[in-house]
């Protein structure tokens, strides 16, 4: 199997913090990839250095072996990285499906002189990813919300927004910054079965930062534990929920799933 | 909605700055030609009708005065409109004018361009009550020259104004034709209100004379600054000096100095007219008065001329004006170009009063 | 020492709140549960005056809610919000100084911070860091962190176990557990329906807008078809 | 028609035109600019000049002006886009004064503050209405389209709208070339209709004009801004009779509409001729209801 | 001459900077640059020489009516426009925007009910300007450095050091959290309108007394905003500094190089600078963390 992202020896600093230090990661093709750790350990960063919004002081990240280090945040995801952030970004003040719209941009492909005059393929181009547009928000059940403000939904179906513009974007890596967050329990186990579907059907791979640890247990294959930056394990779950530094970083003593 | 002119009322238009950091001048424009309405009314009208004054508010800015000058042509119905005292808001209106044959009659405004279009083509229905830039900058130049012996001058321009950069024009051509030098010409803009920048630069050459062409408030502060500075020169400036303001702000820092300007209350002919605007408003009446109330006088002489009330009848007789006596002078028509040959007067700063010295004629 | 009576709140026209009605008793630890979009938060919103209901009452201490927040905040009602609300552009320090905002004995205030410091020691070690710039987890203690600043007599807290890690939340609530014992009543809305009833007394569940169950958190854990029906279990 | 109120309606339309601009910029992509009057000096003398010293048909002296005023922009736009807010505000703020004061430095080649005169009139009511109605058209075009909606995306979260592939520095520079070339344009109609231009006429007050008028239009309403500009222009015409108090009540309700109407007339809202129909038909059933009593 | 100029700069740059304080202050609270500032000094400047000049007070009762009427103003200015606005919770934009008409409002409000005419205040403290060596220095000047310097380390101390600085910083990010920590915002809002009020009540007397007094006279603070914006939005400090560098460039650029160029120059150095700092010469910038 080939590896779709690798990331090797990154390193990142803050000031005199280094919060990134020499990391390194393959994530297979396919694969639904866990990125875990104590707060602060550095999960979002890396996924802001992947993404491109920092830059990395030194180390690469491929892309389908492409180097994409230093490239601009709009230019990565257009090559087809997808992702969600942690503190909720939508575009609030416009609605559900304007919000997934946007993020289709790239299959409305015709120009300035098109867009201004509504002539030649533009009708037929707009209706074509207002569908697939309606196809991935009836997936993520907000078919019947439309018009809503985005910024008005309740916060569970914000994070499915989220994911669901994500998708619209066609990425081949899709990358899940706590999407579980501010869920309970019936609803993160409704999310695994959605990601899983999304998963399937869009042919994805993910690499998913998540503290529920029922959800990581259950949907991961595989999975990379961070602490100051550094790798402390990897492994898949299994391993992963017995390893004695895992448990008294991260887990806590009474390992609990919560 | 237009309102139907009655037919026994003359209405004649007023456009000036009526709001806005001019409107000093715009006011009392209109006040001086309401007042000399009721004056002309009291006595029975013109040609038997009674006159109505409607003033509009130009505020003193192209798009403004012209909107208000249509305004009072389409929906006002007026047969002649007066003002307005800015060169560069009669060049946007006298197109109009002509366009709408009604005559309009500027009051201070001096540039040439106001009854010339850039082409030297006469603009027929633009008039002017006042003299122009050249001659008011020649008089400076060689009254600079001859009476006050400068030798060397320096010039601060408001770069932002059209009557400033043309009087400094006009007045350094004549200056250095004659024989004199000028030193320096530093440019500001009115508004910044300090102006030591400049002043630093003329200070150490220590010219004879400064011009400064500009509007009277900022006149005051030049000169205020410039004393601060220790420069001693003799100041000069033109018809923008021409507010009693001016000796309020500027005091004694104005001492001695000159400036070219209409023939105005310093002439005793103006007293009664003077005497009855304190009353009638109750405050001291500007130059810009005077030039209404003779803007008014001048279109009623000359519809009695025309024997009719007719807007293209009046811009013939106005045309053809010979030796009509106003307060601020006699108006002498130049066919050609529609400028009256009209003298300067010119004015001192002394004992904290302005001292009118004389006149010069054309 | 809080009841709140009959309470209706919306946003515009969609109604958040309908006639809900709970109590807190001097010293008590009352959980709050519900799905997404329950009213859960507006419930909060309301008692802390950020605000305003339509109809219904709040009282403290049998005494009207003062009807802007920084007066509650006088009272003892401090309000730990969702989504954090740390500011951003204040050093944690600072952020922290801020929580302390109405203590104005010096010494009491150092002493707090030192004793929140040890509670989360990730916080000294960002002391002089822009609160803007922590990670998501060490925004939520330093969130919480103020909110303890402040000295409560009730504490209300909107999911304090956001986006922490496993080893923390359990930390969390132990916390809890530390200051209910030095007298701070607590008003807790969760998720984690186990972890909030595993420490408080008593327990309300809420559905769209409206209370459908209460008792004491025996009750409540021991009602399977209840944690099935609105805590998904 | 008057020519007094012809005149009005045509400098209703010249502002419509350059407060589109405006809109699309700071309604739709919330970036301020208080330069845009600068831009539309840039149309109105390059086309002026072109007219008068080189002959150019009217509609190439347009196109002229237009298109001086777009590369312009996008230089501008290049260098200090990646500014935020106030700071980009100064940046626009300044290029307005800078464009005023070189007009009024290059006497020989502008005029200089005397103005430049002689301008052949070539706009006239029927250029304007083809004009705006072109202007309008193209704007609903763009906003509706996936430019708009990247547009209106960078307004609400510009981090997210990179991370879904939006080039934002390439969507801003469209924004305010846009506006730029509105602007561009309503500065030549403009001087081929007044015939005489003076560096005063495009200053700062004149940009903080069109700004204020969007704002009171509605933040990202078209029909907003075309309802404001006409209200914002008409004001001081009806007001002109009581001289003192006209620019009083003018500042009182650009103060008492910001109050009262949070989202400026129609903020993020259109007025289409189906909530037109909406209207129409609930006052027909209102009516009916009471006719039936 | 290169002497003069510097003082002549400096000067110049005082008058700036004592506007811009104002502006930095309420930009560091409510993150809008208020665009009535200058014309609540222009009314400070009416109400002290009124005192003066109609009510023959004495000068220094004068002062301190303007002072204490400008900071009333100012605060009047929130209650009556700003406030409304933040409670509608509409974007910072709309705060500027009624600042803009607010100052349309003044300024006519001033002509209409008081008069367009320039007004000066009676001679009552020295105009003059004392010669050290070849150098001329205006007393006025020197006055109105002295109070930027004490401005700016009392307001430095007040924002950095106090209680009351911090409630302010908090209150400038988001105006809910800190009323949930127990923050009378209003209260405080209302303190800062006060003191921006009273520098620039301060600021309109020295401006009149220097450059007369009239209606437009407020119109100076475009330089005071720019000068915020240049040293850094909400920086008091910045603020200052960015003035006095503006006020010496002004002076420079017209004293030696082309006076016609002036803001050309200014502006164009304004603007690479800024490219270089993007937020100023003291704006924190706190990055967009995802
Ligand atoms: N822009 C920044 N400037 C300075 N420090 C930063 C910046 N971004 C992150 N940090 C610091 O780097 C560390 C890692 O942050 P990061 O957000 O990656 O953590 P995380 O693993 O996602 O944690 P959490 O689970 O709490 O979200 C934190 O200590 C944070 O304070
Ligand atoms: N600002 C708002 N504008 C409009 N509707 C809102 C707003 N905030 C909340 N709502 C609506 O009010 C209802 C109750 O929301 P609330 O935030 O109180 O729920 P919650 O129980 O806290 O949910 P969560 O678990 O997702 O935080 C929801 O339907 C939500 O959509
Ligand atoms: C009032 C004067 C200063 C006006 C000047 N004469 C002009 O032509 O504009
Ligand atoms: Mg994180
Ligand atoms: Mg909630």
């Amino acid at each position: 199997m080939s590896q779709v992202l690798e990331i090797n020896s990154l390193v990142k600093r803050f000031g005199g913090v280094c919060a990134i230090d020499n990391f390194n990661i393959d994530i297979k093709k396919g694969s639904i990839h866990g990125l875990i750790g104590p707060n602060g350990a550095g999960k979002t960063t890396i996924f802001n250095l992947i993404t491109g919004i920092y830059k990395p002081d030194s180390g690469k990240v491929l892309f389908n072996n492409e180097d994409i280090t230093g490239k601009k945040p709009y230019e990565i995801a257009n090559l087809g990285i997808g992702r969600t952030f942690q503190n909720i970004r939508l575009f609030s003040q416009l609605s559900v499906l304007e919000n997934v719209l946007i993020a289709a941009h790239k299959d409305a492909n015709y120009n300035l002189l098109t867009a201004v005059t509504h002539f030649g393929h533009f009708k037929s181009k707009e209706k074509h990813i207002r569908e697939t547009c309606l196809e991935l928000l009836n997936i993520v059940g907000l078919g019947d919300r439309l018009v809503e403000k985005a910024g008005n939904l309740p916060y569970g179906h914000q994070r499915k927004l989220e994911i669901a513009r994500a998708l619209a974007l066609k990425p081949k890596l899709l990358l899940l910054d706590e999407p579980a967050a501010g869920m309970n329990k019936e609803e993160s186990k409704e999310l695994v079965g959605f990601i899983k579907y999304v998963y399937e059907k869009f042919d994805l791979t993910i690499l998913m930062i998540e503290h529920h640890m029922d959800v990581v247990m259950s949907i991961c294959d595989e999975i990379t534990v961070l602490n100051f930056g550094k790798t402390i394990a990897k492994g898949t779950p299994k391993e992963i929920q017995k390893d004695k530094q895992v448990i008294e970083a991260y887990l806590g003593g009474e390992n609990k799933s919560c | 909605g237009s309102k139907q002119a009655k037919d026994d009322v003359i209405k004649i238009g007023y456009v000036g700055a009526l709001s806005g950091d001019t409107a000093v001048w715009g006011q009392a424009g209109l006040n001086g030609m309401k007042l000399a309405a009721k004056e002309i009314n009291e006595k029975g009208g013109i040609l038997g009708k009674k006159v109505e004054i409607v003033g509009m508010d130009g505020k003193g800015n192209p798009v403004d005065s012209v909107n208000a000058l249509k305004r009072l042509i389409d929906e006002e119905k007026v047969i002649a409109v007066v003002g307005t005292n800015f060169s560069s808001c009669n060049i946007a209106m006298a197109p109009i004018a002509d366009s709408k044959k009604i005559p309009l009659i500027a009051t201070a405004a001096s540039n040439p361009k106001v009854t010339v279009d850039e082409n030297g083509n006469l603009r027929p229905y633009s008039f002017r009550i006042g003299f122009i830039d050249p001659f008011q900058g020649k008089v400076l130049a060689s009254f600079a020259l001859n009476e006050l012996k400068a030798k060397t001058a320096a010039v601060i321009t408001d770069i932002g104004s059209d009557y400033s950069t043309g009087l400094t024009e006009f007045f350094i051509k004549q200056f250095e034709k004659d024989g004199g030098k000028v030193l320096i010409k530093v440019d500001a803009h009115s508004g910044d209100n300090d102006f030591r920048a400049q002043l630093s630069k003329i200070a150490p050459l220590n010219p004879d004379v400064i011009l400064i062409p500009w509007i009277y408030k900022d006149v005051a502060l030049i000169a205020n600054q410039a004393r601060e500075l220790g420069i001693k020169s003799i100041f000069l400036g033109g018809d923008g000096w021409d507010s009693k303001e001016l000796l309020t702000m500027a005091g004694p820092a104005l001492e001695g100095c000159y400036y070219t300007s209409q023939p105005s209350f310093a002439n005793p002919i103006t007293k009664p007219f003077a005497e009855s605007y304190i009353k009638e408003y109750n405050i001291n009446p500007e130059t810009e008065a005077l030039f209404g109330r003779d803007g008014l006088y001048w279109i009623k002489d000359a519809l009695e001329r025309a024997g009719k009330v007719d807007p293209v009848a009046l811009r013939d007789a106005l045309e053809n004006t010979k030796d009509f006596k106003g307060l601020m002078g006699a108006i002498n028509v130049d066919p050609k170009t529609h400028n009256p040959e009209k003298p300067c007067s010119i004015y001192k700063v002394s004992g904290g009063k302005f001292e009118y010295v004389g006149d010069f004629a054309p | 020492m809080l009841n709140v009576i009959n309470v209706n709140a919306a946003y515009g026209g969609i109604k958040a709140l309908r006639g809900v009605s709970l109590e807190v008793n001097e010293g008590e630890v009352v959980a709050v549960l519900g799905a997404n979009g329950a009213g859960k938060t507006t419930l909060l919103k309301v008692i802390s005056s950020v605000m305003k209901p339509i109809s219904g009452e709040v009282l403290f201490y049998n005494k009207k809610i003062p009807s802007v927040s920084y007066q509650s905040v006088k009272m003892g009602i401090i309000h730990v919000p969702e989504g954090r609300q740390i500011f951003p552009k204040l050093t944690v320090y600072e952020n922290l100084m801020v929580g302390a905002f109405l203590n104005k004995d010096k010494k009491k205030v150092k002493e707090d911070l030192e004793w929140v410091y040890t509670l989360f020691p990730r916080l000294k070690e960002r002391e002089n860091q822009y609160g803007g710039l922590l990670s998501g987890g060490e925004q939520q203690m330093l969130a919480i962190s103020r909110g303890l600043m402040g000295h409560p007599k009730l504490l209300l807290l909107d999911e304090p176990s956001l986006g922490l890690a496993p080893i923390i939340v359990n930390q969390i609530f132990d916390i809890l557990k530390e200051i209910r014992k030095k007298g701070t009543s607590i008003l807790i809305v969760e998720q984690n329906a186990y972890k909030a009833l595993s420490i408080a007394d008593r327990g309300y569940i809420m559905s769209t807008g409206v209370i459908e169950k209460s008792g004491t958190s025996k009750e409540l854990l021991s009602d399977e078809n209840l944690l099935k029906a609105y805590l998904g279990e | 028609m008057s020519s007094y109120l012809e005149g009005i309606i045509i400098l209703v339309g010249i502002n419509i035109i350059a407060v589109l601009g405006v809109s699309v910029l700071t309604g739709f992509t919330r970036l301020f600019s208080f330069g845009n009057a600068g831009f539309m000096a840039v149309g109105a003398y390059t086309s002026a000049i072109l007219t008068t010293k080189y002959h150019t048909p009217f509609i190439i002296s347009i196109f002229g002006g237009m298109l001086v005023a777009a590369l312009i922009s996008f230089a501008l736009g290049k260098l200090t886009l990646g500014l935020k807010g106030d700071y980009f505000l100064i940046t626009t703020l300044g290029f307005g004064e800078c464009v005023r004061v070189l007009i009024e430095f290059l006497d020989p080649i502008t005029g200089g503050a005397r103005g430049y005169a002689g301008i052949p009139q070539k706009t006239d009511l029927t250029v304007v209405v083809i004009a705006v109605i072109i202007c309008i058209i193209i704007t609903r075009n763009l906003i509706t389209s996936k430019y708009g909606r990247n547009i209106m995306a960078i307004r609400e979260q510009e981090l997210a709208a990179e991370a879904v592939g939006i080039n934002t520095t390439y969507f801003k520079l469209l924004s305010f070339t846009v506006s730029a070339v509105f602007a561009g344009l309503a500065g030549a109609l403009f001087a081929h209709y007044f015939m005489f231009i003076t560096p005063g006429m495009f200053n700062l007050d004149k940009s903080a004009e069109l700004t204020i008028t969007v704002v009171i239009g509605g933040l990202g309403s078209i029909t907003g801004s075309i309802i404001a500009t006409t209200i914002l222009t008409l004001l001081p015409e009806i007001l002109r009779a009581v001289a003192n108090y006209r620019m009083l009540l003018y500042g009182i309700s650009v103060v008492l509409i910001i109050i009262l109407k949070p989202n400026g007339l129609m903020g993020y809202k259109e007025l289409s001729f189906e909530t037109i129909k909406r209207i129409k038909d609930f006052i027909m059933r209102k009516r009916k209801e009471v006719m039936a009593r | 001459m290169f002497l003069q100029q510097l003082v002549n700069g400096i000067s110049i740059g005082g008058i700036y900077a004592l506007m811009a304080t104002g502006y930095a202050l309420i930009y560091s609270l409510l993150g809008f640059s208020n665009w009535a500032h200058g014309d609540v000094a222009m009314l400070g400047a009416y109400i002290g020489f009124l005192c003066v000049a109609s009510a023959k007070l004495p000068f220094y009762l004068s002062c301190i009516a303007a002072i204490l009427g400008a900071g009333l103003i100012s605060i009047m200015n929130e209650r009556l426009a700003y406030r409304q606005i933040r409670k509608n919770k509409a974007p910072t934009m709309f705060l500027m925007i009624a600042a803009m008409g607010l100052s349309v409002t003044f300024q006519n409000m001033v002509i209409v009910f008081i008069g367009p005419k320039f007004r000066t205040f009676p001679p009552v403290i020295p105009v003059k300007a004392i010669a050290i060596g070849n150098i001329k220095l205006g007393v006025l000047d020197l006055i109105s450095l002295c109070i930027v310097l004490i401005a700016v380390i009392l307001l430095e101390f007040l924002i950095n050091k106090t209680k009351f600085g911090l409630a302010v910083r908090a209150a400038s990010t988001n105006l809910n959290t800190a009323s949930l920590m127990g923050i009378n915002i209003d209260y405080y809002i209302a303190l800062v309108f006060f003191l921006a009020g009273s520098l620039a009540g301060a600021a309109g007397v020295l401006l009149g007394l220097k450059y007369t007094v009239y209606p437009q006279m407020g119109n100076v603070s475009l330089k005071a905003f720019i000068a915020s914006v240049f040293g850094g939005l909400g920086s008091v400090r910045g603020a200052i500094i960015g003035a006095l560098i503006i006020g010496i460039m002004e002076v420079f650029i017209s004293g030696f190089v082309i006076s016609g160029l002036r803001d050309l120059f200014t502006f164009g150095l304004l603007i690479a600078i800024l490219l270089f700092k993007p937020t100023g010469l003291f704006g924190i910038e706190v990055q967009d963390k995802a």
